[in-house]
């Protein structure tokens, strides 16, 4: 039981953390302009997939240094030509407007590279085992995972705090108007900060890409959670964004590590049920069954109870 | 990028244009018309790949054995037209209709159980309003047992075994090996995985009552992220073996977690081969994947089978001929139709049951006339590099044969209560 | 006979307190003016009364009815229209529905889904009738968001008194104006609130002078006096705190 | 007078549509159409009228289809009896009611939180389709027989023209029931509510109040075309209610044209037939469609009846005809650019191999059909670029004397 734990905690912390890296470029956008981007998992995709190109022919590392930068190219100039113009239309044409994005996405996706899974491997240096517990392996690159995604916390942690640029946008987040009297060019910060944003999502997709597969149904896949932890967290909050990452990635990997289910429920309230039940498909439901929809469920009871999310203050 | 079937389609539909404007000129010829074949499966889309390579298998069995010799029934050619379903039993009905429009009488169709089991329905509801104007079905790869069984039909005819079959071979593979004491269950929540679950459960508890089953797990078809959760399950469970119903990038994501976890265990699949899923998990996957399937892989057991592959390899070098039993499908649907003289479906479907068919590797298969179901021999193969001859997805790895059963051994018993039409 | 009256109504955000106890009764019929000086709090009161804020202490009656802390539309239902500060118009509804929309709850056409507008004979000529008073008349089927922003500020009006409600509060509705607009501006406002009860914010002294009975003046969330004009002009400690400014800053001195 | 010859028109063509294209495969595709057309008017209450972003629509068509499939099939097991002609009904009960209960919770909020709750529902119910099997039969659905039913005036529905007939009397009654809401206090104040729901509230509407209203009303629509699917298909499967099905009513909606009554309803035209014929000729249709919505958000943000619509002056002033052969000396340049990137995107597919395009035939691996379509792209390019401060300015003229308007196309 107690390896079970250990390993799913494990689990838990690199989804988790994966997820913070797809969420804090998500937020960032998100409390800058207003935009919950629905195509940022797309960006994710999109990293691992010129990733995975560059690194046929340069290899992984280069790939890691490269891929981010093209995607964060890519979403300056998508801020650029394109949602700078939808802006203008207000927020449903936005969020219309990277949902359409997305689908775009996809599709371009399979143009260029098929629709089959690529073969996208971790470097040969990383492929040791890191260690080994109760018989399980925990391989260096997983290792490897959680070390980028701590770093790029902090980085952005101490960018956002300490430096000058990370107090013009504080600044711009909360007071817009004030921060472009003040001579600061916004537009720019804008578009400077969903490169950024849509690059850190790069990141994930290009570290993730060898262990999560690389296919194009991967940003659907991660799409729609990325959404939730936002939300949940809190729009606009890193902090809370960074908790909910941590949460959800748990909640599934415990969700899935535990066996119980409605069987043991109704054991423990006594009650039988025939399998003919007309009712048999919930009363046999375990939670590793439904552990990959429990974040949605999560979401509609926070939005529900809760419509700020954890942490945050803005609710539009 | 590469997926080419509209250039076939289009010099199709332009030599059928001007078939047809012979036709009108010179209606004496009418003999020659071409028999037409509906393809009905996804060409656009997340799985359009695997419908684009059967078109391409189809195309090729067509051109190949038929059109290059003269055509069938005295000269006629065969046309197969492609129709895009997007894999969506939606779309599948849009697509049906259009093939009742355009007269195409024989649909071929092999993927999602979903899409077949609502294209069988529809056409047993259109075949009892429209008398006279049935429709065939060819179903070449969905392997639902419910199509052979409770929802059996005489307008439909199965050329890949069913899951139950498939599972009790690999059940008998299973028992056969000693060291094998724990058994995990894994597989997407629904009615595929379900059948995997259940059927595998019941026969590994006959067969061998010393198994344990240590898990017993379903997860959402294609929503899990990662699994490295359920490895964790599977370690700490002790299991000796794995077995999958998992398609698609799901199998892929889940044998690699396996993998990459370091536990060395094999894992029993159905879809764990070609369309990308071979050359991914590469050298990881050297004696671990194991396959159940119909086709009989490396080595391959015949000159003619060879001959034939490579052929098929050279004009389309980006595909593997993944599922030979469409060739068989094609060949013991031309040999109904010469043996009826006729391309009436109702006569076809005659003319399929019970008919016995030695195919190109020298295997002998039986339509049995109760169900429509094909018998025929099943092998379990191991992803490897050593001895492949034909290798999947150009990557040097490929599938080599372990161990095969005869036709006369899959056979199960099925519940169909078939309703035949009367002429 | 008072019509509205505050009993130590206070208000805070956080811990700033923005209303401190304030205490005013408006009677029915006069035309009652809110002065005070940027941050005085006369908006968040015109918020607290018509329900947009919660009251963080006290009780506000309108018609011997508590009407704290219940949420708008209650309170615009018993009788109480109000403008905002900011134009706050339908922009993509035409003026004329504007104008239209105001007007349904009062006439009991609520929620329904049985009547059908283009019906409601009646109800269209009065609205046509109330945007000729407004001056709109030959706008009625523009959107009301590509007006000028002369005619926003009328429609706003136009909308805050079409549910012909007996109490109506005015935000600066002459903000922003141009001299000649704010002239129209306020002899529209004269007109419409004709045997109607008024209480108005503005930062123009000419326009609160010519039009209010009655003005109150609220520093730091504070009433410190309530008085007829005349005696507020007179008022040393108004004049200390507020009047002495503004007065040299003359007619087109507001800040919107 | 315009609008009886509006709606007179309207059934005219519903009706008269089976008798100019009779094929199977055309009343396949007005079937098609005319549950889109439904399922379409009712997502454009939400968000066109309502101002409410739903990524989850089709939870109330699936739903409303899942019931209506049963309910054909209590009717053939007769554990009830009435004729299949009212089953768009039952879909739209279901529809409804699913509308009532998350309507109770989901409508407090329009903007971000309602479009998460829709996402957050639409997801769950997605799952749940799976996990349901008695109800939702996996994922192969649940599938009935139309035929078993009481005789409707002798007509049986053993044909699809005959479920056309009662589709489009649906169609028509639905549409015209969905018009007739927007007149009403209801769905005025929806609108009001939508663009401004502070302001609404000062007038005496609770906002929550109006959205529940639109809200279950639009469920009660999807469900009808839910059940105008059942009949047609007479099965329903899981991806009837899941997120691609919610996310291409968003585009129909959308590209029709948000705002306008009539948007939708071209939307569902337009995107049907891409659906069934464009999907023939390529199998690019996906990204086709991708590229024309994208477009469509950044360069037509009020689609294809907003464009329609931007005509109206010119029209009222008689000025539209002055705007023909501008239009005609920019389009034709322009239509020809768009074809030479679409030749060149399927030249990029075709790797290798020659193709059909139009009327010509293309290879990718021909130096010389690349060197053409970059020098066709580029002269008519430039072309379009020229002539386009023509039409600028035909555009001003056809549009002047003071009103303010949307500007010129392009």
């Amino acid at each position: 039981m107690l390896e079970v734990f250990v390993f799913s905690t494990l689990n838990g912390l690199v989804t988790g953390l994966l997820l913070f890296m797809l969420a804090s470029g998500l937020t960032l956008i998100f409390s800058m302009m207003g935009v919950l981007n629905f195509a940022h998992a797309s960006f994710y995709m999109l990293g691992a997939y010129f990733a995975y190109s560059i690194s046929l022919k340069l290899g992984f590392w280069a790939g890691l240094l490269i891929a981010p930068l093209l995607v964060g190219a890519f979403g300056a100039l998508v801020e650029r030509y394109a949602l700078r113009r939808v802006h203008a239309h207000g927020h449903v044409a936005e969020l219309v407007f990277t949902f359409g994005l997305a689908f775009l996405v996809e599709e371009a996706v399979q143009f260029f590279w098929g629709a089959d899974t690529k073969n996208y491997q971790s470097p040969d240096l990383l492929n040791f085992p890191l260690f080994t517990l109760f018989g399980q392996e925990f391989s260096a690159y997983r290792g490897f995972m959680i070390t980028i995604s701590v770093g790029i916390f902090l980085a952005l942690y101490y960018m956002l705090t300490r430096s000058r640029i990370g107090i013009i946008i504080q600044a711009a987040i909360t007071h817009p108007h004030t921060v472009a009297n003040l001579g600061h060019n916004v537009p720019l910060i804008f578009m400077a900060v969903f490169g950024v944003g849509t690059a850190l999502a790069g990141v994930a997709g290009v570290i993730a890409g060898p262990v999560l597969t690389t296919f194009p149904g991967m940003a659907v896949v991660l799409g729609s959670i990325v959404f939730v932890i936002v939300v949940i967290g809190g729009l606009g909050s890193l902090g809370g964004a960074f908790v909910a990452s941590l949460m959800i990635g748990l909640l599934q990997s415990y969700a899935i590590a535990s066996n119980l289910g409605m069987p043991d429920l109704l054991n423990w309230l006594g009650l039988e049920f025939s399998r003919d039940h007309p009712l048999n498909d919930l009363w046999t439901l375990t939670l590793p069954q439904i552990a990959p929809v429990l974040p949605f469920l999560l979401l509609v009871l926070v939005l529900i109870f809760r419509p700020t999310g954890l942490a945050g203050k803005r609710e539009e | 990028m590469k997926r080419l079937h509209r250039s076939i389609t289009f010099s199709i539909t332009l030599k059928s244009l001007l078939a047809g404007l012979v036709l009108s000129l010179f209606s004496s010829i009418s003999a020659q018309e071409p028999v037409r074949i509906a393809f009905i499966d996804p060409l656009s889309g997340t799985f359009a790949s695997i419908g684009t390579s059967g078109l391409k298998q189809l195309q090729y069995a067509a051109d190949e054995l038929f059109n290059s010799k003269g055509g069938i029934l005295g000269g006629r050619m065969i046309e197969i037209v492609p129709l895009d379903n997007k894999q969506s039993p939606t779309d599948t009905q849009i697509q049906f209709r259009r093939a009742v429009s355009e007269g195409l009488r024989i649909i071929f169709q092999g993927n999602s159980s979903a899409v077949a089991n609502t294209l069988n329905s529809t056409i047993s509801r259109h075949n009892r309003r429209n008398p006279g104007q049935e429709i065939l079905q060819i179903n070449y790869s969905a392997v639902d047992p419910i199509l052979t069984n409770e929802q059996c039909s005489f307008w439909h005819f199965r050329f890949d075994a069913h899951a139950v079959m498939k599972l009790n071979v690999l059940t008998d593979y299973i028992a056969m090996n000693p060291e094998i004491k724990k058994v995990y269950i894994i597989g997407q929540d629904y009615s595929f995985g379900q059948v995997v679950s259940d059927t595998s459960i019941e026969l590994l508890r006959e067969k061998r009552p010393d198994i344990e089953i240590v898990g017993n797990e379903f997860h959402p078809i294609g929503q899990v992220k990662d699994f490295t959760p359920y490895v964790t399950k599977i370690v700490s469970s002790d299991a000796d073996a794995v077995i999958t119903g998992n398609f698609g990038a799901d199998m892929v994501s889940l044998a690699r977690s396996i993998i990459d976890s370091g536990l060395d265990i094999p894992i029993y699949t159905f879809y764990a081969a070609y369309d990308g899923i071979t050359a991914t998990l590469g050298a990881d996957g050297i004696d671990k994947i194991y396959l159940v399937h119909n086709d009989a892989g490396n080595p391959l057991p015949s000159e003619e089978r060879l001959a034939y592959t490579k052929n098929f390899k050279r004009l389309n070098p980006n595909n593997d001929m993944t599922q030979f039993r469409i060739t068989n499908a094609l060949q013991m649907l031309v040999q109904a139709m010469e043996a009826s003289q006729s391309t009436d479906p109702f006569d076809i479907a005659l003319a399929l049951e019970d008919m016995r068919f030695t195919n190109m590797s020298g295997e002998e298969l039986w339509m049995r006339g109760e169900d429509h179901q094909i018998i025929q021999p099943l092998h379990i193969s191991v992803h490897t590099d050593q001895n492949i001859v034909v290798d999947a997805d150009n990557s040097g790895f490929g599938l080599y044969r372990d161990f095969s059963v005869l036709g006369d051994e899959t056979v199960v018993d099925h519940s169909c209560r078939m309703r035949r039409p009367r002429r | 006979m008072s019509i509205l009256s505050m009993h130590n109504v206070s208000k805070s955000f956080g811990k700033t307190e923005i209303i401190r106890g304030v205490n005013l009764d408006i009677q029915a019929g006069e035309r009652h003016a809110i002065i005070g000086p940027n941050g005085a709090g006369k908006s968040t009161l015109f918020h607290l009364i018509s329900g947009k804020y919660q009251l963080s202490s006290g009780r506000i009656t309108f018609r011997d009815q508590e009407i704290q802390n219940r949420p708008p539309y209650e309170i615009a239902r018993l009788g109480l229209a109000r403008s905002f500060q900011v134009t706050n118009i339908f922009p993509r509804l035409s003026v004329f529905e504007n104008v239209r929309c105001g007007m349904l709850w009062q006439q009991g056409l609520g929620y329904s889904f049985r009547h059908l507008l283009g019906r409601q004979t009646e109800l269209n000529a009065r609205a046509m009738h109330l945007l000729a008073e407004i001056n709109l008349a030959e706008r009625a089927d523009f959107p009301a968001g590509e007006l000028a922003y002369a005619q926003q500020r009328a429609l706003e009006l136009g909308v805050a008194i079409a549910s012909g409600a007996d109490l109506i509060m005015l935000d600066e509705p002459v903000a922003g104006m141009s001299l000649s607009e704010a002239e129209a501006a306020v002899s529209l406002i004269r007109k419409i609130t004709e045997g109607k009860t008024l209480v108005m914010v503005e930062h123009d002294m000419n326009i609160v002078f010519d039009i209010a009975d009655r003005i109150s003046v609220l520093v730091y969330g504070e009433i410190i006096a309530s008085d007829s004009p005349q005696a507020i002009r007179a008022n040393p400690k108004v004049q200390e705190a507020y009047l002495g400014e503004v007065a040299m800053t003359g007619v087109g001195g507001n800040n919107a | 007078m315009g609008k009886f010859a509006a709606w007179a028109g309207y059934l005219v063509v519903l009706l008269g549509l089976p008798q100019l294209f009779d094929s199977v495969l055309a009343i396949t595709i007005f079937n098609q159409m005319a549950i889109a057309i439904v399922f379409a008017l009712s997502y454009n209450m939400l968000l066109g009228q309502g101002g409410m972003l739903s990524f989850g629509h089709a939870v109330y068509f699936g739903l409303g289809g899942f019931m209506a499939v049963h309910a054909l099939v209590m009717i053939e097991f007769e554990t009830v009896y009435f004729s299949i002609t009212l089953i768009p009904l039952v879909g739209g009960l279901i529809g409804l009611i699913a509308a009532v209960f998350v309507g109770s919770f989901s409508t407090h909020k329009a903007g971000t939180v309602f479009a998460m709750i829709s996402l957050g529902i639409g997801e769950l119910m997605a799952a749940s389709s799976l996990i349901f099997v008695s109800f939702f039969g996996g994922e192969a659905g649940v599938s009935a027989d139309r035929t078993f039913g009481p005789p409707f005036f002798g007509i049986e529905f053993f044909q699809d023209v005959e479920i056309y007939y009662l589709s489009a009397g649906w169609v028509f009654v639905a549409t015209a029931f969905m018009y007739l809401f927007t007149q009403t206090p209801a769905g005025r104040m929806a609108n009001a509510v939508r663009d401004n729901p502070e302001r609404a509230e000062f007038i005496g509407y609770s906002a929550r109040r109006v959205r529940f209203i639109s809200f279950c009303t639009s469920g009660f629509f999807a469900g009808v075309a839910g059940g105008l699917f059942a009949l047609n298909y007479e099965f329903i499967t899981e991806e009837n209610l899941n997120a691609v099905t919610s996310g291409r009513v968003l585009l129909m909606a959308y590209i029709g044209g948000l705002g306008y009554f009539i948007g939708p309803i071209i939307g569902a035209v337009v995107l049907t037939l891409m659906n069934s014929l464009l999907s023939n000729y390529t199998e690019l249709w996906m990204l086709y469609l991708g590229m024309m919505f994208v477009l469509t958000v950044l360069f037509l943000p009020r689609g294809f009846a907003g464009f329609i619509m931007m005509h109206q002056t010119a029209w009222l002033r008689g000025k539209l005809s002055s705007l023909f052969l501008p239009y005609l000396i920019t389009g034709m340049p322009a239509i020809i650019f768009g074809g030479s990137i679409l030749a060149a995107i399927e030249m990029l597919h075709h790797e290798g191999e020659p193709f059909g395009f139009l009327f010509i035939n293309l290879d990718s691996g021909n130096t010389l059909h690349w060197l053409a379509l970059t020098a066709f792209a580029a002269a008519s390019y430039y072309a379009c670029r020229r002539s386009l401060g023509q039409l600028n300015a035909a555009w001003e003229e056809a549009n002047r004397v003071g009103d303010p308007t949307e500007g010129g196309p392009g």
